[in-house]
């Protein structure tokens, strides 16, 4: 009893010493880097793998090249479990002497959006969050290169329907996905189109409790025998319904998933039997790549990686994404030491680096990474840079490349985009509008 | 009228013209409820033995079946595996006897069930800790479940009945018989009944109170552990399984706290109801997902008719 | 030792029903005071605001409503996020449909609903008792927060189907939004969570109160000595869900921002009922002990780490978090089982009887 | 300084019934519990200022009796007039509104209570002021709390129980924890109060004092008493009136020196087989 | 109001004073209802009126005697006051006497009314009316229970009081009258005849005048410094000299307000409540604190019992010299400053005392540690030898001038002279006018020129303070001739928390032997905490262990007494533990619970035999009278202990020591 109070009068002194102190003032001769990372819960499956591939491409910068033209780069990792209220919270502990935001959610990345006019932090969001904020004239600093969700969908549908939409006239496409933020952005670009392309569109709903029994969903596609199921799953979700699909006997390859739902992980467990699932994605692995050999040198083989080596890890579709996810923002902070001639750019300087990203084939031979990532380039008004994505097909092993580039059908999707970063920016008044980017 | 038409008719309807969806739903749903009664089994053991509503019964599933598979990864060989786990299941029994159920005997069940949030939070921690928070494959072959599915041709369309879950309906079976023989016709399981109406009825067997809440604690984690096989086969191994457990509570409400047979009862019974509605009327008429609440609120209008659940005694208040 | 109680005497019962009968009391709460209000708001910075001061004021708020249904009235609920859901969404509409609305009417007048419902599912409390009861509420937790997902209209057929808060202004300071400095969103839930609270206290210590406290500890008896089991469990499930939907308001027009429906699932119902129980039952004082310790503690320990400069991850950190806060859980329940208010009612206890032990 | 309240003349509640009249009136009464007869056909009365006793061996009905009486349990037969009004079923609480309180053989006592929050709670029914005014505190709660507060103040000088006021009643001994249920029933201001073996495992001196208690809540603030007891010694000295249950049904009614010569109640307390 | 007051010789008058000057100050405080109930000085005169306004219809008039009894409430001061206005006598009566002690006194001072507390009294009274032919009305304050009683000659004091009220309002003339009556009072009217509890014999009416009183209190009030600002708890019995001299006439006199607790379970919780100014209590009261503080601390954890010994052996060190003004090392008083926020604080808090200005303890003698221990706490604890027929100031200690082995200065205006005996004789304004009825006793304790013997045994010291060893013919002498004086050594004894009561013999004796009793409360704490089981009383006494336990104590005891060159030949050598305890209701104990030596002498000849015949046990029968008034014979086989004595030590190093 009596030492307890001590430690209770003890801790609470120094929590509230560590409560106003603060996170320790920023360096010069570093860039810190925060990740608001998710390796618990039950999206850890997915989230770890693409953190670690992260965490690597920043450990073999600093290792092999001292940093980032000479200044160090501190990747830093906050828990949040894919968990929205966590991930506020690792925002508001990291955003003092971060130059970015990495909300790895969507559902964070929503919360976060509506301050970053008031924090003035861009949020590097690759492949995920707002569709609409492709809108650089709105969303002035948020970032999801190289392709949105919508983008994502559009690419689906047209490899689906052979490149033109009217041939799914008559079909019926479901949509199965997390009941969650991430899940519900491609609805809108879905029901548009299928109302102009006169398909059917069935949303499934998968609830956060319910992605490891999908019996009711499937039950449900069985029913409705939908001609294709389109999936927009996460974490555990994914090996719930391709396991449900196997079972369910539907067809994998009417079973096409985006980017998140590509990992080998999820398609291990059925392995066989889900040799046909294909998912559409903006990056390819290719372990033989440059930066591959360099990563195995300089951070796997030297033991300075998380990796899991038994698992295949390395190979993976989500771990080397990481690596191609940390390589879009060191271009970005890149661009803004080379434009504002400094060493570690502010966030304001950085926001100008990932407007001016120019990633083409070049500038990725040049990384070593060739063919590992959708070419793309950012501007002004352009926070996405619509870079498209190839079709991945698990061949029972592991994904291959299933398909030319293919590219969103973008002249669908930008008007939908404006009105809709118009729509948020009325909800949010006031809310300002850069009107001097133009295309 | 629509709607109407929706509820009243359209659902039966359906049922009736493709007879081969409702038993493939009707299956699903009994497999369901299999994993559920097992859950409340667990639970319903705890509380008659000790009067702790056992919050971590569902965590308890995920430790375990992590537990084997975790074991199986780091080298061990299945058939070392599962008697080990059966060790740490023991291991864990005692000590949440030592540590907690101990110190807090005798205080009021909502701090005991606070206790056992509290055991749920630990295990939770400590499980992704050690095992990493990843999703597992249950080791399935190595167990030697068989994972191919009947696939029965009726009706005009089929019924697919996978063999796992045959399996866990035929293992479940054979472990509540178990169970029910254990209670009925050992001295230890007779002590463990009693122990529900009175302490010392119990002590006069001659086992003291502590060894009988080990003993059930540990059944409980060896009915964890099968659970957690079954489930883990199913839908891979992973701290998300914690949310079934949440299943678990509407089947005890139905089947009362401390019946063995309401518990069997009642999972069953939720798990095909819930899944039956879903698909007849969740789905085409609230937009889904109605399995979240439909079980919970089955049994909240049952208990408003029978306030101490399908199988409970009835409650005559005195003064 | 600091508890000299010699000399204070009561000549009236009006002075006999004080707030703090013992003076020493008074001090203390204006310490307290002076800290939250000044001291706090001068030296915290932002994250403190945001991860510290605000969370654990509204959680605390979100407690005390849940207390003084299950702390006073004896009624065991595990649906407080959901009626926490109700206040916000509830509010949500509120401030949609009628923008002009003051944001203080909007967030008392959004309590009402999370009252409404509540008063709906408290309803089975008349025929159904203890645990049978607290998993009727999980009903209510897991229907509404469905509700929240499936029921468009309530986040305005939102795309992401959550709800994003507006720059909302007081007396030209913007307490609500994107825009909102911490600062005045510290005040605005400052003020609040002391108004209710001092509401919640008199309530508590007065003819309700004790006829919550008799149902709590014998509902039979209590019926028996003239008690309307019906109106006081009602009545209680009316406060509380009132203090629990304000609570929600807050959480998110004045701390998230904005909230998607899974906010309010079970775990933030969990989350609070700790709070609650940690802090101690049948106390007021203890919800805000309960969320120091619950809400505060998971972050300083996630610093910990950090500032000793130790090498692990961040997820091995929120791992141990994860099992700290488990075993403090039990670690508390037996060393006082009453909570953490009592802790502290056993410490001033030992003040005032110092140096004697008993 | 404080004007010192004036308590010391305790107010009986006056509702037109003169003393010695029939206060009470149990007619035919009969109820069962699943087919097992707890009370056949009772009829008995209670008269106004009188201190009225039931008694019997174990499982006679006695409780069930008190518990018909109160509205806690609603007889299958027969009626109950309480001040000239008849009925057959109302909630507890309701009886506690028509002026009938009672207290419990095994003490039923709010536990987490002090003994004067208890007593209060006692008076809860008799305070009106509503949730808003609870919240403001001050102003007409607090007047009302004061108000009421001087009574309560009143009870427990009357009970000698000053010393425990702010004692956690799950904290006392079982003989001043009756005495504070007692206390809890007077708050109520009772016309009809009911005890149920208000002395069962007192000892002496504290089965002394409580009758002396009884006595007094009768004669000073003229409140009729029904009451289970168990000792039979007490009963007689303490009762104007005894009633003798049996298996359920009424064997002996009549003043104590009657009922102690009926040999039907000599032979119930012998155990003669039936 | 007006009132013109021409003198203020008499308590009526200051009443009327008071009400004028002080007003709306406190001048009463009861906790009633759970709430200290207040009255100011305007209300306490309202009060005082009507009640004497009902007297006067229920035929009180000047001279007549009115009783006075039952526990400290305001109703029964008020009685005082207003019985002294009407000219009448009050005479308090012990409210625990017995029914025939109080028809006794009752017939002897020929009561005519009777102010009584509650149902309790008035039965009392009521079962010996018919000896007291005098008594013709009864007043009662607490009506519970008397309902039915017949209420012709018994009187609600809620009744009267509201026929004064009545009378007041509706006759202009009653209050003038009323005022017409006090004027008539003067100092040399008799204010209040005391009974004194006598060790022997029936009690004594002592006539006090009202110069007696108002003299003695003004004097008392200078001495200490008393004004209105003080609080005072009355706590003690009605019929003491010392509770109606703090309690009312010191009141009355310097207006301050008297505080009355709600039952005597609650003294100790009312007394910390209030937090009395000025504070008194007979050493008994002081010892059963120390006690139940021992007791207490006895629970406490190691470390905060050592912390707790430490301080006080610190306090014992420089405690006292602080309080006196004297210099100490900054070092100490810093410690002694830590350890009055560790421990003098927080204990004085504890023990209601941390508002007190000035305590007396007065009698019978306070042993010298247990004085010391409360001084040393700086509590501004003092000494006070008084009498009734004194009106209680004989000697008190001067700030500043205070020695735990003396009784202090000559109080202000009191002539000591020592008689060659020994005895103390004193002569000054608060000398009784003489015993009620007894011209006899008076003339045997008074001289013609005033002195009065006190019957003390005593000398001054070098400072000229008195010293008192014991009663004068208690005072003894042993085989040898050297002096016996058994309180000292019962004190010294009695300095044991384990030890209640003790008992020294020796007189004409070889040695000094003792009796002694055991505090149940500690020895009964002590055994719990070592398992030790008992059943009784007798038991425990009678335990091994608990002899060992006292052995010690006695042992330690005439080490003290060894070091005192008067005392070193009385020490203890033989002593038991007796069987039961000492009790007043078996004539063993005074009811202010002195000793009665020479009944205890009487009673227990057969141990006190065994004592000095070196018998290791012996069989007694002693018949014992139980709560309820049957009758006992309680049986037992006391053991015998010797004692270790000590060599007395020589002059030089009682100096070096000292």
């Amino acid at each position: 009893m009596k030492t307890l109070l001590k430690t209770a009068i003890l801790s609470s002194a120094l929590a509230l010493g560590a409560g106003f102190a603060g996170p320790a003032a920023a360096q010069d001769d570093s860039i810190y880097i925060p990740n608001l990372s998710y390796r618990t819960g039950p999206f850890a499956a997915t989230g770890t793998p693409l953190m670690n591939g992260q965490r690597d491409y920043i450990t073999l910068l600093n290792e092999r090249d001292g940093g980032l033209n000479g200044v160090k780069l501190v990747y830093d990792e906050c828990e949040t479990g894919y968990n929205t209220e966590k991930g506020v919270e690792c925002y508001e502990k990291t955003k003092a002497n971060a130059v970015v935001t990495q909300p790895w959610s969507t559902g964070i990345t929503l919360q976060v959006l509506p301050k970053s006019n008031v924090d003035e932090i861009p949020i590097l969001a690759p492949g995920y969050g707002f569709s609409p904020m492709a809108d650089g004239k709105v969303f002035q600093w948020a970032y999801n290169p190289p392709s949105s969700y919508w983008d994502g969908a559009s690419m689906i549908l047209n490899n689906l329907s052979d490149g033109n939409l009217d041939n799914l006239k008559g079909k019926k496409i479901a949509l199965l996905h997390l009941d969650h933020p991430f899940g519900k952005e491609p609805i809108p670009l879905l029901e548009a189109l299928a109302a102009k392309h006169g398909f059917t569109f069935l949303p499934i709903p998968v609830g956060l409790t319910e992605m490891q029994n999908q019996s009711a969903q499937w039950l449900q596609i069985r029913r409705e025998r939908p001609d294709f199921v389109v999936m927009w799953g996460w974490g555990a979700m994914n090996a719930g319904a391709i396991t449900e699909a196997v079972k369910t006997k539907y067809p994998m390859d009417q079973f096409v998933g985006v980017w998140w739902s590509g990992h080998d992980g999820d398609l291990k467990l059925v392995g066989e039997a889900g040799k046909g699932y294909r998912s559409i994605s903006w990056s390819v692995p290719n372990s033989e790549s440059p930066l591959m050999q360099d990563i195995k040198k300089h951070v796997v083989d030297a033991g300075k990686s998380l990796i899991n080596q038994g698992e295949g890890e390395f190979d993976s579709v989500f771990y080397q994404r990481g690596l191609m996810i940390s390589a879009i923002l060191v271009e970005g902070i890149k661009e803004a030491q080379e434009q504002f001639d400094v060493r570690a750019p502010s966030p304001e300087q950085l926001r100008w680096g990932l407007e001016n990203i120019n990633l083409d084939e070049a500038r990725l031979k040049e990384l070593g990474a060739e063919g590992m990532l959708v070419p793309f380039k950012t501007s002004c008004a352009d926070h996405t840079g619509h870079g498209g994505g190839w079709m991945l097909q698990w061949d029972g092993a592991k994904f291959v490349k299933a398909s030319d580039l293919l590219m969103p059908d973008r002249t669908e999707i930008e008007p939908l985009e404006a009105a809709k970063a118009k729509e948020y920016a009325d909800a949010n008044a006031p809310w300002p509008i850069n009107e001097e980017c133009s295309m | 009228m629509d709607i109407l038409n929706g509820i009243l008719v359209k659902p039966f309807a359906d049922m009736a013209a493709a007879p081969d969806f409702l038993l493939q739903v009707l299956w699903e749903g009994l497999v369901g409820g299999v994993l559920y009664a097992l859950i409340a089994l667990g639970f319903v053991l705890i509380y008659k033995s000790s009067r702790i509503f056992n919050f971590a019964q569902g965590i308890m599933v995920v430790f375990a079946a992590l537990t084997l598979v975790g074991l199986y990864e780091k080298g061990l060989p299945a058939f070392i595996a599962l008697p080990l786990t059966l060790v740490v299941m023991l291991v864990l029994a005692m000590t949440i006897e030592r540590v907690v159920l101990r110190p807090l005997v005798n205080q009021p069940d909502i701090i005991l069930f606070m206790a056992t949030i509290g055991i749920t939070l630990f295990l939770i921690g400590f499980g992704e800790l050690i095992f990493g928070g990843e999703n597992k494959v249950m080791i399935t072959e190595q167990l030697m479940i068989p994972t191919g599915s009947f696939v029965f041709e009726l009706f005009g369309g089929f019924v697919s009945i996978e063999q796992k879950d045959l399996t866990a309906v035929v293992g479940a079976v054979l472990l509540v018989a178990g169970l029910l023989v254990f209670l009925n016709k050992s001295k230890i399981g007779r002590a463990i009944r009693a122990l529900g109406d009175d302490h010392q009825a119990a002590l006069s067997v001659g086992i003291s109170l502590s060894t009988i809440w080990v003993i059930v604690w540990f059944i409980a984690g060896v009915i964890a552990l099968a659970t957690g096989i079954v489930w883990g086969a199913r839908a891979g191994v992973s701290f998300a399984l914690e949310v079934i457990a949440f299943k678990a509570l509407p089947v005890l409400m139905l089947g009362g706290l401390e019946s063995v047979m309401g518990a069997i009862i009642g999972g069953l019974a939720i798990g095909i109801l819930e899944k039956v509605f879903e698909i007849y009327w969740g789905q085409p008429l609230l937009g889904g997902n109605t399995e979240a609440w439909f079980a919970y609120m089955l049994a909240l209008l049952v208990l408003l008719f029978r306030p101490q659940g399908l199988f409970g005694e009835k409650i005559i208040e005195r003064v | 030792m600091f508890y000299p109680t010699a000399g204070q005497f009561k000549t009236s019962y009006q002075a006999d029903h004080a707030l703090f009968p013992v003076r020493q009391d008074a001090i203390l709460l204006g310490v307290i005071a002076v800290l939250a209000f000044v001291v706090f708001p001068l030296t915290a910075n932002e994250f403190t605001f945001r991860a510290l001061l605000i969370p654990v004021l509204i959680y605390s708020l979100a407690a005390l409503g849940l207390n003084i249904l299950t702390g006073y009235a004896g009624q065991l609920s595990l649906g407080t996020g959901a009626f926490m859901g109700v206040g916000a969404y509830a509010c949500y509409k509120l401030v949609s449909i009628f923008p002009e609305m003051n944001i203080v009417v909007a967030i008392a007048l959004s309590g009402f609903f999370s009252a409404a419902i509540g008063v709906i599912f408290g309803l089975p409390s008349l025929r159904i008792k203890g645990f049978y009861l607290a998993i009727a509420t999980l009903a209510a937790q897991f229907f509404l927060v469905w509700l929240f997902q499936k029921w468009g209209w309530l986040y305005n057929y939102n795309a992401s189907g959550a709800i994003q808060v507006p720059n909302i202004d007081l007396f030209g300071i913007t307490v609500a939004g994107p825009r909102a400095t911490a600062v005045a969103q510290y005040y605005f839930v400052l003020c609040t969570v002391c108004v209710i609270t001092l509401f919640a206290i008199n309530i508590t210590r007065g003819r309700i109160g004790r006829m919550w406290k008799a149902v709590r500890d014998m509902d039979i008896a209590a019926e028996l000595v003239g008690i309307n089991l019906m109106r006081a469990k009602l009545t209680a499930f009316f406060v509380s869900s009132y203090i629990v939907g304000i609570a929600g308001a807050l959480f998110v027009f004045l701390w998230r921002g904005a909230a998607e429906a899974n906010l309010f699932d079970i775990p933030l119902s969990f989350r609070v009922l700790f709070i609650a129980i940690i802090g101690g039952l049948g106390s007021v004082l203890g919800n805000y002990l309960g969320a120091i310790l619950i809400v505060a503690l998971p972050v300083i320990i996630s610093t910990v780490p950090e500032a000793f400069g130790l090498p692990i991850g961040s997820a091995t950190v929120e791992h141990l978090n994860v099992m700290i806060i488990g075993a403090l859980i039990i670690t508390f329940l037996i060393v006082e089982p009453h909570g953490l208010a009592r802790f502290w009612a056993v410490i001033r206890e030992k003040f005032i009887l110092w140096p004697f032990p008993h | 300084m404080n004007p010192r309240p004036d308590p010391r003349q305790l107010a009986t509640p006056g509702d037109g019934i003169a003393k010695g009249d029939v206060l009470l009136d149990v007619r035919n009464v009969s109820l069962a519990f699943g087919g097992v007869k707890a009370i056949t056909d009772i009829s008995l009365n209670v008269l106004k200022g009188e201190i009225r006793a039931i008694i019997g061996p174990n499982g006679a009905g006695k409780t069930s009796m008190l518990n018909v009486i109160n509205g806690f349990y609603t007889p299958q037969q027969g009626t109950i007039v309480f001040r000239g009004k008849e009925r057959r079923s109302m909630k507890p609480h309701q009886a506690v509104g028509q002026g009938i309180a009672r207290t419990f053989q095994n003490v039923a006592l709010f536990k987490g209570m002090s003994t004067l929050d208890n007593i209060m709670a006692g008076r809860s029914v008799l305070m009106k002021r509503n949730i808003g005014w609870q919240m403001l505190w001050h102003g007409p709660a607090l007047r009302e709390e004061i108000e009421h507060r001087e009574k309560v103040e009143e009870i427990i000088d009357f009970l000698e129980i000053q010393h425990i006021r702010r004692t956690p009643v799950g904290k006392l001994p079982y003989g001043l924890q009756k005495r504070v249920e007692l206390g809890r029933a007077l708050a109520m201001e009772p016309t009809l109060l009911l005890l149920d073996e208000p002395m069962a495992g007192m000892n002496l001196e504290e089965k002394e004092d409580m009758s002396r208690f009884i006595i007094d809540v009768n004669q000073q603030r003229g409140t009729t008493i029904a009451l289970i007891e168990h000792d039979m010694g007490v009963v007689m000295d303490l009762s104007d009136r005894v009633v003798v249950l049996d298996y359920g049904k009424k064997i002996a009614d009549g003043t104590p020196d009657e009922v102690k010569g009926n040999q039907d109640v000599i032979d119930a307390y012998l155990g003669v087989p039936h | 109001m007006a009132h013109s007051i021409a003198s203020t010789d008499t308590f009526a008058k200051y009443l009327l004073l008071n009400a004028e000057r002080f007003r709306s100050r406190p001048a009463m405080r009861f906790k009633d209802y759970g709430i200290w109930q207040s009255w100011t000085w305007e209300e306490q005169l309202d009060e005082v009126r009507a009640l004497a306004l009902g007297l006067q219809t229920i035929g009180v008039q000047r001279g007549d005697k009115i009783a006075v009894i039952g526990a400290n409430r305001p109703r029964l001061y008020w009685s005082f006051a207003a019985a002294q206005s009407l000219g009448a006598i009050p005479v308090p009566i012990y409210a625990d006497s017995v029914a025939e002690e109080m028809a006794y006194v009752l017939d002897h001072a020929e009561v005519k009314f009777a102010v009584v507390e509650d149902q309790e009294q008035v039965d009392k009274v009521l079962s010996v009316a018919e000896r007291v032919p005098a008594l013709t009305e009864l007043i009662y304050d607490e009506p519970r229970g008397l309902k039915d009683y017949d209420h012709t000659h018994l009187h609600a004091y809620e009744g009267l009081r509201a026929t004064g009220l009545k009378r007041f309002a509706e006759d202009a003339d009653a209050g003038a009258a009323w005022l017409a009556e006090i004027a008539k009072g003067s100092g040399g009217d008799l204010s209040v005849i005391l009974y004194t509890s006598g060790t022997t014999g029936r009690p004594k009416g002592v006539m006090l005048s009202n110069d007696n009183f108002v003299l003695s209190a003004v004097n008392g009030n200078g001495f200490d410094n008393l004004d209105e600002n003080e609080t005072t708890i009355a706590y003690l019995p009605l019929a003491w000299v010392g509770d109606h001299l703090f309690s009312y006439a010191q009141s009355y006199t310097a207006g301050y307000c008297v505080a009355c607790p709600e039952s005597p379970e609650t003294i100790n919780e009312d007394r910390r409540e209030i937090a009395p100014t000025y504070f008194f209590a007979p050493p008994r009261v002081f010892e059963t604190l120390l006690t139940s503080i021992m007791v207490r601390m006895e629970d406490a954890g190691r470390i905060k019992k050592a912390m707790f010994h430490y301080f006080l052996a610190h306090a014992g060190k420089v405690g006292e010299r602080i309080l006196n003004g004297e210099a100490v090392a900054p070092w100490d008083r810093l410690k002694y400053a830590v350890g009055n926020f560790m421990v003098y604080g927080p204990l004085k808090n504890r023990m209601g005392l941390s508002r007190m200005r000035v305590g007396y303890t007065a009698g019978e003698a306070i042993g010298p540690e247990l004085f010391s221990f409360y001084r040393s706490l700086g509590l501004n604890l003092k000494q006070l030898y008084g009498q009734t027929e004194a009106t209680v100031y004989i000697t008190a200690q001067a700030d500043g001038k205070i020695r735990p082995d003396t009784v202090g200065l000559p109080s202000p205006d009191v002539e000591i002279k020592i008689a060659e005996s020994g005895e103390v004789l004193y002569r000054s304004p608060g000398v009784f006018v003489g015993y009620y009825k007894n011209d006899e006793a008076t003339r045997e304790t008074k001289t013609e020129d005033g002195w009065v013997h006190t019957g003390d045994a005593g000398f001054f010291d070098a400072d000229g303070q008195l010293k008192i060893i014991d009663r004068a013919k208690d005072v003894g002498k042993l085989g040898s001739g050297a002096l016996f004086a058994p309180k000292y050594i019962e004190n010294t004894l009695k300095f044991f928390p384990d030890i209640k009561e003790a008992v020294a013999f020796g007189h004409g004796r070889d040695f000094c032997a003792a009796f002694i009793n055991i505090d149940l409360t500690a020895v009964g704490n002590w055994a719990e905490r070592n398992n030790i089981a008992y059943a009784s009383y007798q038991e425990l006494a009678g335990h091994p262990q608990v002899y060992e336990t006292i052995a010690t104590h006695v042992d330690e005891a005439n080490r003290r007494l060894a070091r005192e060159p008067l005392m070193a030949a009385s020490q203890i050598r033989r002593f038991l533990v007796l069987h039961k305890e000492l009790d007043a209701d078996d004539g063993e104990l005074t009811r202010t619970q002195k000793v009665r030596r020479s009944f205890i002498a009487e009673r227990y000849g057969p141990l006190i035999e065994a004592l000095y015949d070196g018998s290791k046990e012996k069989f007694i029968e002693t018949e014992v009278t139980y709560e309820d008034g049957r009758k006992g014979i309680i049986r037992a086989t006391v053991k015998i202990v010797d004692a270790k004595v000590y060599d007395a030590p020589s002059e030089m190093i009682r100096e070096a020591a000292e």
